[in-house]
């Protein structure tokens, strides 16, 4: 399968998805020169540069959603959605219901976030469960090119409001892509890079990468660790989770948005009330500080948290033998 | 039912017709200030302001689209909303237009091209663009136009000024129609503006602009008329500043305390009904019977709407989910 | 001491935080008329009604905060707020910490939402988890007269931007407010209104009275719930749940706002990390649907938790024998 | 260090001051770019608008405030802002003035009056009346005035409508400064705007606005003085359209591949330092040996400025929480 980054794979699903519906278009500042071979395959008509006014843009795309169109709009850095809020939680994402289903509103948003380019909390501010939280919209954010290009392929195709957050550390990462225009991820599929059976790290985007790394490393000392990559945040594949909790008992949640009334606090409170018989140790959320962040490399780096703290933590909650010794750990050294 | 609305009479006089939808659209909204009275939701009426809706709305046809706010009733029911279900609707009841779950605040009726109601103030200058970018796109029917109307009071949102730059720019086939009715919420417009005029926020924009007294139908009509030929010709966007006053409260029950009163007097003399039916009389269009007929064909409907209405059934609460998602 | 609704003692709280201090100016659109009393005592210049315009009235108070005034402002409807969220978001909520340290920002937002007033959706979202989640705020929805004053006061007070969410269906409702223009309410301390020993009931805003109303009801057939009101959701008081969660073992968490990543994850999610040992049974969310509110009175009295719900999410809890039986319920029948 | 930079030669003209500080601006922009290809953080220079930051600040004294955007090095510089401890601010060091939190997007310095910088396009505008309403309202210093500087893309945002309005209503001592650099990010304006200019949008409201051309210090100044001038006078808002051209990339480093060269070839001729050189030579001001000294001391400071943030510490990641809370 040929090689992709996160980038090309985007590219190459709004490609295909552009390509097979005529009417998916791209909106959003720059656009026409950030994805210039978009521009150049279907033209300015569908390719749209627009002023800086992204709640206009939003408000637009939502409009354009209900009428017929499909459009896909790049809001650039997620913090710029503070602009697109009524536009994509009180129009998209109410109007439907409140209408009594007469519209519809498959539209895209995409937005970067994330540590990697020491720019401060005004373009790094990972605020993806603000829109969890808001009904009426699904909410993806992928950690691997295939993924990527599969759910924003998905998510295109989606008659609903779906917004896809791509976190900027990924952005040049590379990974086999399927190039069959048919390759489809479902919105509300885990999925599971590695099976285990002590611990389960649940996580998405960039730090799926770390609790890989944590994997392999708790491995090294025989604990076997699941790791799942929630994909898409909402709707959320609750079975995915509960099915690996009930089996390793231990829950540990890592992301890099901040904790309170986050993704992990979700994970961490369905677990309490749908696997809690299973549970054998308290659940553990790493998460990023409950701060802004900031610009400077040093204090960006401390804002993520590490393999080496999910190694920790695990390692932390191996030794409580009182109910673990209701269930034995495999490869426990 | 052979109703005077679709009669000869009223087909061969599109004034007399609109004289009739103002006279529909009052008595409703009267009506539905009495039911609040009696604990039905309350409403934002447009009493003072039928001029601007049937104005606009009758120089349209079916293939536009039309973007309304928190104050639709004159709106929907110049399109051809049927009054029943309108207020079934805003009671709450499963026969209303969207089954219950908009209330009076958010109605869209997509069969009559009523798309995306928004009562967030603001809220229909920035899905209008988009609306009239499918138009132009080919989504629509060749030719149509979309119409958004918004208030004095949206005006002043920011999103105003995006939206006219994007319709500019983008050269959407849009009509902007201010209803500067005076009023936002319980804040004359004049507190928050320090200008007179809306439309020259709009004029900055270099789109054409008029303003027209709101509460002369044929001035409105007349202005509407000539835009929307204008955008069906050129594409382009077009703004209309319609002066006006909102005779009732914001939202029934309102005391009016805050209003001054001989401002207000000044407008009650020009109540648009009055001014229509008067002019009608005086070139002899209109006959004392027929208005009397007219009368008694609005009262009547607006009774059953009501029975319609009280008699519709609650929306199911079991089915709290459907609708969030397509 | 004297009897307020909720709205008087909001007016009383503003009026004496005015009297006090002359750098506290109220903005709004039609403040001066909603708050004549106000505009009356202190005059146009510090009750300032506003055009239709709610991202600069935030951004101003942001402006003004930060030199030198002291601004409340009232964006009406909760929902309202997403054309506020720049302001509050990305200036208030984080321009403090990028400058170092160099900018303070005194301000209170005041939103109301809730059921109670049949306006659907985009007047009715709970939407206070945003703001939970999003760093640098401070949020509070308190459910009595008492507490509406305290709290108002205090967050006038702070050097950060408090956001105060009045719960509608409470508006007319009275209670003794204490005269006493130093009667201070402390942010991030909950309110134990009812003490129990056999289930916590967690709650805040008008589901309070809910969980009373339920913890009266289970007392009859002798089961004992203890009942929190977090009041400040942040700063959260963490300490009065886990304590209260460590004496009862059992946690259900109660409120309006829908459930995905809202409070009640966060205070499972708290409970299964740090009272974990405790827990004697699954942790119970009751929270409004995650779906948009209709307007119909119908739909919008489903979207609230009812005492009922409460009570029988109890009572399926407390046969739960297998661990209950290691700790006595006191008086149970 | 007894610089040139309060040398009696620069005291005595300010036009030669202002000269030294574009060049200082210059090069301390062009180090960044410099910096950046070693693997510094990108920066967004105003390297082509020396002349709007120095023309506007150099009329304005203490007890006025600023606030500014992403684009700010120029308007700190101009404020007198110390090269040292802004480049360690660039790098993310501890000795910046923020820290090391805000990088090069939101510098703030409160001491010299640059308060609450956003990077957040749009931001300045929606706080800047805020500024200008504690300034109104007795927090600073009596007749202090408030400038927000901002580009044309942000004056598509719709809060730019918005602040105008309240400016205009609140009649707030608040300075409206439109850089209007012909770039927002790698889309031309022309592009975004129908309209080629944005000195219209604000006249829609009613306030006095100025369109200059802002590669000319002295004509800027001269607007600027008279429009600083008319605030302290009545309190009541203005706005200045500065006409420029942005010579370097977006954010460094960029190709510049999307632009038109020819039109960038066009305002390179009319480089504001080379200009502003030009004259003063013409005028007998600038003499060759004051140049060079200039030139000597201003590379002197970018050396000094530079040593000095790299060998500043970087912040303690233990303190991830200080400053979140006051
Ligand atoms: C964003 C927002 N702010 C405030 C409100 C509350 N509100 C509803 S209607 C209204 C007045 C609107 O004035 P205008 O736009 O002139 O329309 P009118 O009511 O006069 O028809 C206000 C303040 C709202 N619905 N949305
Ligand atoms: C709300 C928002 N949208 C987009 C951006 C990304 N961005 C940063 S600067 C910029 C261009 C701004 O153009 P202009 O206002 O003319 O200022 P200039 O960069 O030309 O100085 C853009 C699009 C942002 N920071 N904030
Ligand atoms: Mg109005
Ligand atoms: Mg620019």
């Amino acid at each position: 399968m040929p090689i992709l980054t996160v980038e090309q794979a985007i590219n190459q699903a709004l490609h295909e998805e552009m390509q097979r519906d005529p009417r998916v278009l791209v909106m959003g500042e720059g656009v026409a020169k950030s994805r210039a071979s978009l521009l150049h395959s279907f033209g300015a008509q569908r390719v749209r540069n627009t002023p800086l006014a992204e709640a206009v843009i939003s408000g637009t795309a939502v409009g354009a959603a209900a009428s017929g169109l499909r459009p896909v709009i790049d809001l650039l850095f997620a913090p710029f959605l503070t602009y697109a809020m009524d536009a994509l939680v009180n129009s998209a994402g109410k109007l439907r219901y409140l209408s009594g289903g007469q519209h519809e509103f498959p539209l895209v948003t995409l937005s970067m976030t994330g540590a990697g380019w020491c720019v401060g909390a005004q373009h790094n501010h990972n605020l993806e469960a603000m829109f969890v939280h808001a009904p009426g919209l699904k909410v993806v954010m992928p950690s691997t090119p295939a993924d990527f290009k599969g759910l924003l392929k998905t998510a295109i195709r989606d008659n609903n409001p779906v917004l896809l957050f791509t976190d900027i550390g990924l952005l040049h990462q590379a990974g086999e892509v399927s190039d069959d225009t048919e390759f489809l991820v479902p919105l509300g599929k885990a999925a599971v890079p590695r099976i285990g059976s002590d611990v389960t790290l649940v996580s998405y985007a960039k730090t799926v990468g770390i609790c890989l790394e944590a994997a392999q490393q708790l491995r090294e000392t025989g604990i076997s660790a699941e790791v799942i990559d929630l994909r898409s945040l909402k709707p959320l594949d609750e079975e995915a989770v509960l099915r690996s909790v009930r089996k390793t008992g231990r829950l540990v949640i890592v992301h890099e948005a901040s904790g309170l009334c986050g993704m992990a606090a979700e994970i961490a409170a369905l677990a309490a009330s749908r696997a809690f018989d299973a549970l054998l140790a308290p659940v553990v959320r790493l998460t990023g500080p409950d701060a802004p962040v900031g610009a400077s490399w040093a204090l960006e780096q401390a804002s993520v948290p590490t393999s080496a703290a999910v190694v920790q933590a695990v390692r932390e909650m191996l030794p409580r033998t009182a109910h673990a010794a209701e269930k034995p750990l495999t490869e426990l050294a | 039912m052979n109703t005077l609305s679709n009669s000869p009479l009223l087909e061969r006089q599109p004034r007399l017709h609109g004289l009739y939808t103002m006279m529909l659209i009052r008595a409703y909204e009267e009506r539905l200030a009495l039911l609040q009275q009696n604990g039905a939701p309350g409403t934002c009426t447009s009493v003072g302001q039928e001029a601007c809706a049937v104005g606009v709305i009758s120089t349209l046809d079916w293939r536009d689209r039309i973007i309304t706010n928190h104050r639709s009733a004159a709106h929907l029911l110049a399109r051809g909303a049927d009054p029943q279900r309108l207020m079934a609707e805003v009671l709450g009841r499963a026969d209303g237009y969207c089954g219950g779950h908009s209330g009076s605040l958010h109605i869209s009726v997509r069969e009559l091209g009523v798309v995306l109601t928004s009562t967030i103030v603001g809220g229909g200058l920035s899905l209008a663009p988009g609306v009239a970018l499918a138009q132009r796109m080919g989504q629509g029917e060749e030719g149509g136009v979309v119409v958004v109307f918004f208030g004095d009071g949206a005006a002043c949102e920011g999103i105003l000024h995006e939206s006219l730059n994007l319709a500019v720019q983008w050269q959407l086939p849009l009509l902007f129609v201010c209803e500067n009715n005076q009023w936002q919420a319980y804040v004359h417009r004049l507190e928050t503006m320090a200008d007179d005029a809306i439309y020259r926020w709009a004029c900055g924009h270099g789109l054409e602009t008029q303003r027209i007294d709101g509460n002369d139908v044929d001035a409105v009509s007349a202005a509407a008329r000539q835009s929307v030929a204008a955008i069906r010709a050129d594409g382009r966007p077009r703004f209309l500043e319609l002066l006006t006053y909102r005779q009732r409260g914001h939202l029934e029950p309102d005391d009016l305390a805050y209003v001054d009163h001989a401002e207000r007097e000044r407008w009650l003399k020009r109540d648009p009904l009055v001014l229509m039916r008067e002019r009608l009389r005086a070139e002899g269009v209109l006959q004392d019977n027929d208005l009397a007929a007219m009368q008694q064909q609005v009262s009547q409907r607006i009774d059953a709407a009501q029975n319609f209405a009280e008699s519709s059934a609650w929306p199911d609460p079991q089915q709290l989910l459907q609708h969030v998602y397509a």
